[in-house]
């Protein structure tokens, strides 16, 4: 046909398949909205996001992150150390037994290749924070790898060479990479060698299936105990609607699946009490994501320049309402940009944030004061009963993704119609780019940034960041704020450590800052309701159950360590 | 059968349509019979019922309409009282039916052959399919067409083509009786000719009775032998086409007659007065008597004329004539 | 037939593809979005991607798109591609080629699409034939009549309510897929059987509601031929029912009926994009929907102009195939 | 020398069938005829079917082009007129057409037929002029205007259909009247009555008529003078009665000889004898 | 007479009546019921059929009873909408193309015979997908489906003018010295009016159906309780599963029901304009 550049993935189809059990078979109910790429498994083929659908369980990376033990889990490395006082070199050491599918070992070679590659390839996820801060790599011996950077790069280890969530980079093998035309392009296939768990035995439109191996390094290294599931099915449900999937899986045939809203996973724990979830059968039945939702504003935008509006608005939000509706009375709705992890939980506790929340009140739901507000910032309600100001309406159109949102966009909306905005949803595929431009006033987007202490959600805001309207914002930087004094607090709390009282107090005032100027208005926690069913499989991991305090997505690059963890249920 | 046996009797035929606006009696115990041989004509006015007549002696007379009763008895056998099965083999075996559009009685995606081909083939059984091809060329050479006319459409045949398609196949059986409706009407005068003599022509091969259906008494005194006249459903006068064009004795048909273009009456123009009635709205009585030059009073009005044979065997219903078929005065 | 008229089928055939090729292209474009942004955000928004230059990665792949270059000159380079059935690369699966992903999901449509097609087109050609047939027993002509009463039912809605009584309430059957989880497609009876148990609500949701569209059109074209003459006559030959009925009425009707197989076609993929989501097949019904949710646009405007072009493609050979079966068309 | 109403100098008619096909039918070769404007006559075309009888007549109302040659309308080309004189022409050539049906248009009552010219060229001064004049005509052609007026086409029989056609020619008084097989469709019993009417008109108006036709018994009753026509050629003209009685073309003769004549003493083949007494 | 005429033609008897039964219902309900209702937070939540709630309410707080109101009438909106831009372009274009003929013809004929083989539905998809979200309203929906939809219409209406055009009584109209205009609008235009009414309800049938397609695949105007919507908002909120049953069904039912009562009055319309039809009953 006359294409050039990459060859085209293609369909595995296996020559035959041994029979393997339904008892030592994981089915997993995944559908990403078609990004699969079939066939697809190397991890430098973008934007194949394919980690998310087993490829997790084929590449591994240097450290894996528990979130929930607040701990570092070796595993390519045995130790990955900053060796200068100013973060600016790290060393790490692999361990020696871990080798690749094919038999050959994992080497520093590998792993300066896959570092070499980030920096080379533009199209490689991490080749900025490469390319900006990474000066040498190189391999000491044959277990070493030495990486010196052009500045201070304190957070380096855990945002790029860690895995959790879904962040993080695999190890490569170089000895098949290199010797492929294009490295990015290659599609790997069941051919390329990899160091995790499971072989691609099947591969099309409707599954995935992939194979548990005999010499995976990891058991012989003592890492894990030979894990039970012999055979990993990742079923594509494509766009089938969510309440057929949980029939399905309250009919067993699925094991676990995407996460679910609150009321569908109600009802499935209901239906068959084999299945659990993350908080066994009660509310809220999720984990905590690191992804805290707020209704973001663009504080150059007018009138969402004018914080009377941003207050307004935040007046408006119910979130008593929203935690009855849309999430049977479980305390969703939050008035923080962070998650509250075990650390973040016992700053948002200290009397410094407590007293700011006292000050400002940031969770308040008032109709009247709302209304007040507004008419201060020069607006008055019209014949339809909605804020206008020189004969227009406030645009106050939320961009949200309807995936993820369904749900309560369109509750924040109404809520924010019934205070005088003139407000709607934006559920397009140019929500995401309305954000980035600058375009919108109001989205509803994620934090995705603080997982231990508050400063990466706080330095969110940062002036530094605040890119004027219709150059792109870097990401998460959507809300475009600017305040010196906020800055200079950040600038000085940024070389503390998490624990030291001056950024405890530090951070509390910027927080206050935050609520006070309403940068944005936090609306809801983001919970992962992952459906667990033990009727062939234990050992899920949960509130009760951490594990290696991995989260408890399957899909996830620690989904390998919740799946290779789990017991026979012996039925 | 004897000679003087007539082949067809047709007894008390009567057939209604059931129509929105009402019962429309189309035709009203219509009774007559005819010889081996013999050609008669059918004529009146649009809508009197002559098709009607044709196709409720097939029996092929669909709703809203309905054969309410009457006999029709094709050699010695009522057509009426045969079962669906029995009537459908009689159809084209004994009593044949050439239909007034040729032009469209084609099926146009059909060989000729075909459809002559399976018109005997489902009333012959165990008939080799080369026999029966052959009586299939035959018939088209005895209707003038060349054999090679059974390979080809519909499409690919004239006007007059088409109508000797139909009589061939109409003839493919020998029926003794065979209805043709106005086979001529859609063609110009030098086909028309033509197709007249091969009916004649095929007639007489097969000795079979013919009804001929038209309006066009030109076409009647070229070609019958005896002529009908129908009227608002009612056979109103039956006689030899002589006696018809000489003495003509229901005054319709002596209005029909007269009001001929004749060759030595040239300019002379002389129309029926009024309007054929509407089945739906007859007039009570004689249905001719709002347009009748002998009065509108008492008897005319009020009874229905009975057919009376008058002597010499010719038929008329008509009040002016009595039981022994003379003249009121 | 002579060449010229081969020669205007086939400019037709062109037109059309330019046609539907250049709609596509240009609407699109016509508004402001950027497709590729727009996909690294449904990327980016769950957090997947990290803090890189996420503008930099857009405007490297831009440029792999093409989609940095003046509109005209794309508009060129793609009526090209289009010539050699060269769509591009799928946005959301790169790299795999648009070619690629209707190649895959294309035998799941043919399967399911033409099969039920073709039931529902015989099923109501036959049901409307007999339904405007006077001799056929009332109750059969009768039996047309639900079916006639459901074209008003959308697919999808049948889907949901096929999906939610006999699927969900009555568990007679799977719920979705294509075929059961973790078995392999082979060339086996067990296998073959699972197919189908999988495929008769998806098939049942398209073919009830358009059975009742054939239905319709026949009968209407039946009672037409019924007053032929030529239909009238076969019966004064003394034809029986059956045989007036296959050789004069059904065969003569079948004719307008063909053309409307291929126009259906549109119909039905449409409804596919529906009906294929609902039951999780992973045909181009589905392929369309995901990537109009992934904004995957080579994948959708492929789709669109493979759909359109096998339209476009089996009108064409209707054309031809038509004087076969009517000589009257053949002599013109 | 008195002036011409009609003049066709050499008219020909040449349908193309479809751009791309060669095929051509010459409906009508070089067809010349004049017609006097003071000295009306009714003028018969007769020839089979697909002779180029209606084509001629199409030719004549203006509906068609003539490939070549050229139709006067007193002394100017019909293709050239404007304005009055187009509205003129309009006026004084009008038509009877063979299907009596067809030419109603089925959502409107009969008298839609002849209000409709009355409003256009303003024949009448006022409604009730109008309704007079309609009532008038109609009359004319043997018709009671109470049974008709106000009814739907398909409520009238085909006679009556066709003599509101003659009535509307009567309203219009046009200088000529083509008559397309005006009785073809109609039933035998009621021929008579629309020809007389045709004859009246010509007779009491001087409207000079061309009555075509295939059917050579009613053109020997109505004409006096025939055109015969054959594949678009003109095979033979002359007055009726010779023409008729004694056929010069075998074409004509054959034509002559297959008219049924409603006449047991002149059965088909026979020839005809010459008229004894006039 | 039209009264005895709907007695035989039943279809068309019943899907005027079911029409009228639904109008009846939409306008009843939209004096009677507050149309605030029909949008979010205004009920109680996911309350099944009641006294207070006939039609139960929704996940997100709709009174469903209002909502159908509002939906109907938003839904009917597109239908007439749509409906009549389709038809009237194509009743122009048609007459136009049939009764210039030539290069008008020629072009106007081509253009349709092109564009019809192109799945329609899938295009008003793109069209659809490419709009601002902001700028999708039940007036846009309306627009998008009438772009393509005007062929069909074209096609049918030339068909008919033409055999119109043929027609002895338009000769009969230019003899009476009868202007083109004059011609198209009072000889053949009145005739057409079968054929017109016949196109409309089937455009107003597509409309409907392509405005519920689109908006079942989320691409509707999402906050209006447009059918579509409800149903699409409802099958992403695992309605079914959650037994929830009365919230799709009810605007299921719904929708069949218009599109029923159309199909059946377009068959009979059909059987009005096409006597050939009409010869069996
Ligand atoms: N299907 C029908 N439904 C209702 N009335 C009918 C039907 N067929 C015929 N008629 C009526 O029956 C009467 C006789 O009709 P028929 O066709 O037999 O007349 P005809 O003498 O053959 O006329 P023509 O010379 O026009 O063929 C007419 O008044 C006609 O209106
Ligand atoms: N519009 C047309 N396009 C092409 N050919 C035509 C057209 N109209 C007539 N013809 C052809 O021109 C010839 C003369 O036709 P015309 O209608 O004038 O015959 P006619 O003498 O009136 O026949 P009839 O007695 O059947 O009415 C015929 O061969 C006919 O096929
Ligand atoms: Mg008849
Ligand atoms: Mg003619």
């Amino acid at each position: 046909l006359g294409q050039t550049g990459a060859p085209p993935p293609t369909e595995i189809v296996p020559q035959s398949l041994p029979e393997v059990a339904r008892n030592e078979t994981l089915n997993l109910a995944w559908g990403v909205s078609a990004s699969s790429s079939i066939g697809t498994t190397n991890p430098w083929v973008l934007p194949g996001y394919t980690h998310q659908e087993g490829n997790n369980l084929l590449f591994e990376p240097l450290m894996y992150f528990g979130i929930y033990k607040n701990e570092f889990i070796p595993w390519l490395a045995d130790s990955m150390e900053y060796t200068k006082d100013d973060f600016t070199a790290l060393e790490i050491k692999l361990n020696p037994m871990a080798k690749w599918s094919d038999g050959e070992p994992v080497t520093a070679e590998d792993v300066v290749y896959t570092f070499e590659g980030q920096k080379q390839y533009e199209t490689l996820p991490y080749h900025a924070q490469f390319a900006d801060l990474v000066d040498t790599i190189s391999a000491k011996d044959e277990h070493t790898v030495e990486v010196t950077f052009k500045q201070p790069a304190p957070r380096f280890k855990f945002e790029v060479l860690t895995e959790k969530f879904d962040t993080g980079i695999p190890i490569v093998p170089k000895h098949w990479l290199e010797k492929q035309e294009d490295p990015t392009k290659a599609p790997g296939l069941a051919e390329m060698p990899h160091s995790g768990p499971y072989d691609i035995v099947a591969w099309n439109a409707n599954q995935k299936i992939l194979d548990l191996r005999d010499d995976w390094w990891a058991v012989e290294a003592g890492r894990v105990e030979k894990p039970a599931v012999k055979r990993v099915i990742v079923v594509n449900i494509l766009n089938q609607p969510i309440d057929t999937v949980a029939q399905r899986l309250v009919n067993n045939e699925f094991d676990s699946s995407v996460d679910m809203r609150a009321q569908i996973i109600g009802n499935i724990l209901q239906q068959n009490p084999d299945i659990q979830s993350w908080t066994g059968t009660e509310s809220p039945y999720g984990y905590l994501d690191w992804w805290p939702n707020s209704l973001w504003m663009n504080d150059q935008l007018e009138p969402y320049s004018d914080v009377r509006v941003r207050k307004a608005i935040s007046l408006a939000v119910n979130r008593d309402l929203i935690n009855e509706v849309l999430y049977e009375g479980a305390e969703i709705a939050t008035i923080y940009p962070f998650p509250l992890y075990p650390n973040l939980q016992t700053f948002a506790d200290s009397p410094e944030v407590k007293a700011e929340q006292e000050k400002y009140n940031p969770g308040a739901y008032d109709l009247d004061e709302s209304a007040k507000l507004m008419e201060e910032a020069g607006f008055t309600k019209n014949g339809d009963g909605l804020w206008e100001k020189d004969g227009k309406t406030l645009d106050a159109t939320i961009q949200a993704f309807e995936s993820i949102h369904g749900d309560i966009a369109p509750v924040l909306s109404e809520m924010l119609r019934q205070a005088g905005f003139d407000s709607n949803v934006n559920f397009g595929t140019d929500a995401y780019q309305n954000m980035v431009d600058g375009k919108a006033g109001l989205y509803l987007f994620g934090h995705g940034a603080s997982l231990f202490d508050p400063f990466e959600a706080l330095n969110l805001f940062h002036g530094r960041y605040s890119e004027a309207i219709g150059s792109s914002a870097g990401n998460n930087r959507f809300s475009r704020y600017k305040n010196p004094e906020f800055d200079a607090i950040l600038d000085e709390i940024a070389p503390l450590g998490s624990d030291d009282p001056k950024f405890i107090s530090g951070a509390a005032k910027a927080l206050g800052i935050y609520w006070r100027d309403v940068i944005d208005v936090p609306v809801i926690q983001w919970l992962h309701r992952i459906p667990y069913n033990n009727h062939y499989w234990t050992n899920w991991p949960s509130a009760t159950n951490v594990g290696m305090g991995t989260n408890g997505a399957f899909w996830a690059h620690t989904g390998m360590l919740v799946i290779t963890g789990l017991k026979a249920s012996g039925n | 059968m004897s000679a003087s046996q007539p082949v067809l009797r047709v007894n008390n035929l009567e057939v209604t349509y059931y129509t929105d606006l009402g019962r429309a009696k189309a035709l009203d115990s219509v009774s007559f019979s005819l010889k081996a041989g013999q050609k008669l004509g059918m004529v009146g006015e649009s809508g009197s019922g002559k098709s009607t007549l044709a196709l409720a002696m097939m029996r092929m007379i669909k709703p809203p309409g309905r054969i309410e009763g009457g006999e029709v008895i094709v050699g010695d056998t009522d057509l009426m009282s045969l079962n669906d099965e029995g009537m459908r083999a009689a159809r084209l075996d004994k009593i044949a039916y050439i239909p007034q559009g040729a032009m469209n009685s084609l099926n146009p995606v059909m060989r000729i052959g075909a459809q002559m081909m399976d018109a005997v083939k489902s009333h012959v059984r165990g008939e080799r399919g080369s026999a029966i091809e052959d009586r299939c060329t035959a018939a088209l050479r005895s209707v003038d067409l060349d054999p090679g006319v059974f390979r080809m459409y519909a499409h690919e045949l004239s006007g007059g083509m088409k109508q000797r398609v139909c009589i061939a196949i109409g003839i493919l059986l020998r029926p003794s009786v065979i209805i043709a409706d106005e086979p001529t009407s859609a063609l110009d005068v030098v086909t028309q000719r033509q197709v007249m003599e091969t009916i004649n022509r095929v007639q007489a091969e097969i000795n079979a009775a013919v009804i001929l259906i038209g309006h066009d008494m030109g076409l009647m005194a070229q070609a019958v032998d005896q002529v009908a006249v129908m009227y608002a459903g009612r056979l109103v006068e039956m006689s030899s086409v002589r006696e018809m064009f000489t003495d003509p004795k229901h005054p319709y048909s002596q209005a029909l007659i007269s009001s001929l273009p004749n060759l030595d009456t040239k300019g002379v123009f002389r129309g029926i007065p009024g309007l054929a009635p509407s089945l739906l709205r007859l007039p009570s009585g004689c249905a001719f008597h709002p347009r009748c030059p002998h009065g509108h009073e008492g008897l005319q009005r009020s009874v229905r004329p009975e057919p009376v044979t008058l002597p010499g065997g010719r038929m008329v219903a008509c009040h002016l004539y009595n039981e022994d078929g003379h003249r009121h005065e | 037939m002579n060449i010229r008229i081969v020669a205007r089928r086939l400019l037709f055939f062109v037109l059309v593809v330019w046609a539907a090729s250049t709609i596509v292209f240009f609407i699109p474009r016509l508004s402001p979005r950027n497709a590729i942004r727009e996909r690294f955000g449904e990327l980016a928004r769950t957090g997947g991607f990290s803090p890189a230059d996420v503008e930099k990665l857009i405007a490297s792949m831009q440029q792999q798109f093409g989609l940095d270059k003046p509109l005209l000159e794309q508009y060129w380079q793609y009526l090209g591609n289009i010539l050699r059935m060269d769509f591009g690369y799928s946005l959301s699966r790169y790299p795999m080629t648009v070619t690629d992903v209707i190649a895959q999901s294309l035998p799941w449509t043919i399967g399911l699409l033409l099969v039920t097609t073709v039931i529902s087109f015989v099923l109501g050609t036959i049901l409307g034939a007999v339904a405007a047939w006077p001799k056929a027993p009332g109750w059969l002509r009768s039996t047309a009549t639900p079916f006639i009463l459901l074209t008003g039912v959308p697919p999808v809605i049948m889907g949901i309510l096929l999906l939610f009584f006999i699927g969900f309430r009555l568990k007679w059957l799977p719920l979705g897929g294509a075929y059961s989880v973790g078995i392999v497609p082979t060339w086996s009876w067990s296998f073959f059987i699972d197919l189908m148990e999988h495929q008769i609500l998806p098939a049942l949701s398209l073919i009830l509601g358009s059975v009742g569209g054939w239905v319709l059109s026949m009968r209407g074209m039946g009672i037409t031929i019924q007053g032929e003459d030529y239909v009238n006559f076969a019966e004064h030959k003394g034809l029986t029912g059956r045989r007036i009925f296959r050789d004069y009425y059904l065969r003569n009707a079948l004719l307008p009926q063909v053309t409307g197989l291929a126009l259906a076609l549109g119909t039905v993929v449409t409804s596919a994009v529906v009906v294929e989501g609902l039951f999780g097949l992973p045909g181009i019904g589905t392929a369309l929907n995901l990537a109009i949710r992934a904004n995957d646009f080579p994948v959708i405007y492929g789709i669109v102009l493979f759909i359109t072009i096998a339209i476009a493609l089996l009108m064409t050979l209707l054309e031809f195939v038509y004087p076969l079966l009517d000589p009257r068309i053949r002599a013109n | 020398m008195s002036e011409n109403l009609l003049e066709i100098r050499k008219v020909s008619k040449v349908y193309q069938r479809g751009l791309l096909s060669s095929k051509a039918t010459v409906a009508l070769k070089q067809f010349s005829l004049t017609l006097k404007e003071d000295e009306p006559t009714i003028l018969t075309v007769a020839g089979e079917s697909g002779s180029g009888k209606t084509t001629l007549a199409m030719l004549l109302l203006g509906f068609i082009t003539a490939t070549t040659g050229e139709i006067l309308y007193r002394g100017k080309n019909i293709a050239g007129l404007v304005g009055k004189e187009r509205m003129a022409y309009r006026r004084e050539v009008q038509a009877v057409f063979q299907d009596p049906f067809a030419v109603f248009n089925p959502f409107y009552t009969v008298d839609h037929l002849l209000t409709v010219p009355i409003r256009q060229f303003k024949l009448a001064k006022s409604r009730a002029d109008g309704v007079r004049r309609m009532e008038e005509a109609l009359t004319a052609v043997g018709l009671r205007p109470e049974d008709v007026l106000g009814r739907f086409p398909h409520q009238l029989s085909g006679g009556q259909r066709q003599r509101i056609n003659v009535a509307r020619a009567l309203l219009l008084k046009p200088r000529l009247l083509i008559a397309d097989e005006p009785v073809s469709m109609v039933d035998a019993s009621l021929r008579a009555n629309i020809l007389e009417s045709l004859r009246n008109l010509h007779r009491d108006h001087g409207v000079s008529i061309i009555y075509i036709t295939h059917d050579l018994t009613t053109a020997y009753h109505v004409a006096d003078d025939i055109v015969v026509l054959y594949k678009g050629d003109v095979v033979e003209k002359g007055d009726v009665e010779s023409v008729i009685r004694n056929p010069q073309h075998s074409y004509t003769r054959l034509l002559v000889d297959s008219i049924p004549w409603p006449d047991l003493n002149k059965k088909w083949g026979e020839p005809l004898k010459p008229r004894e007494t006039v | 007479m039209t009264l005895r005429y709907l007695r035989r033609n039943k279809g068309l008897a019943i899907g005027i009546a079911i029409i009228l039964a639904l109008a009846l219902f939409t306008i009843i309900g939209l004096l009677v019921i507050d149309p605030k209702k029909a949008y979010p937070l205004s009920a109680a939540l996911k309350q099944p059929p009641s006294l207070k709630y006939p039609f139960g309410t929704d996940f997100f707080g709709r009174d469903l009873l209002a909502a159908m109101v509002v939906g109907m009438w938003q839904t009917a909106f597109i239908g007439l909408l749509a409906g009549g831009i389709g038809t009237a372009v194509g009743v122009v274009l048609g007459f136009l193309a049939a009764y210039f003929g030539g290069w008008v013809d020629g072009t106007i004929r081509t253009i349709c015979q092109i564009l019809t083989p192109i799945p329609v539905l899938l295009i008003q998809v793109v069209v659809a997908g490419s709009l601002d979200k902001r700028d999708v309203t039940i007036v846009t929906m309306a627009m998008i489906v009438a772009m393509l939809a005007w062929m069909g219409p074209t096609l049918v209406i030339r068909a008919q003018v033409l055999t119109m055009k043929e027609r002895q009584f338009v000769a009969v109209a230019k003899l009476s010295g009868v202007s083109d205009l004059g011609i198209i609008f009072k000889e053949i235009l009145p005739n057409l009016l079968p054929f017109i009414a016949a196109a409309f309800v089937g455009q107003v049938f597509g409309a409907v159906f392509a405005s519920f397609y689109l908006a079942v695949l989320g691409l509707g105007p999402l906050r209006e309780p447009l059918l579509g919507n409800i149903i699409w908002a409802a099958q992403s909120q695992g309605a079914f599963f959650n037994g929830w049953w009365w919230w799709p069904l009810e605007p299921a039912f719904a929708m069949i029901l218009i599109l029923g009562a159309l199909a059946l009055v377009n068959m009979g319309l059909d059987e009005l304009a096409n006597p050939r039809v009409r010869r069996t009953e």
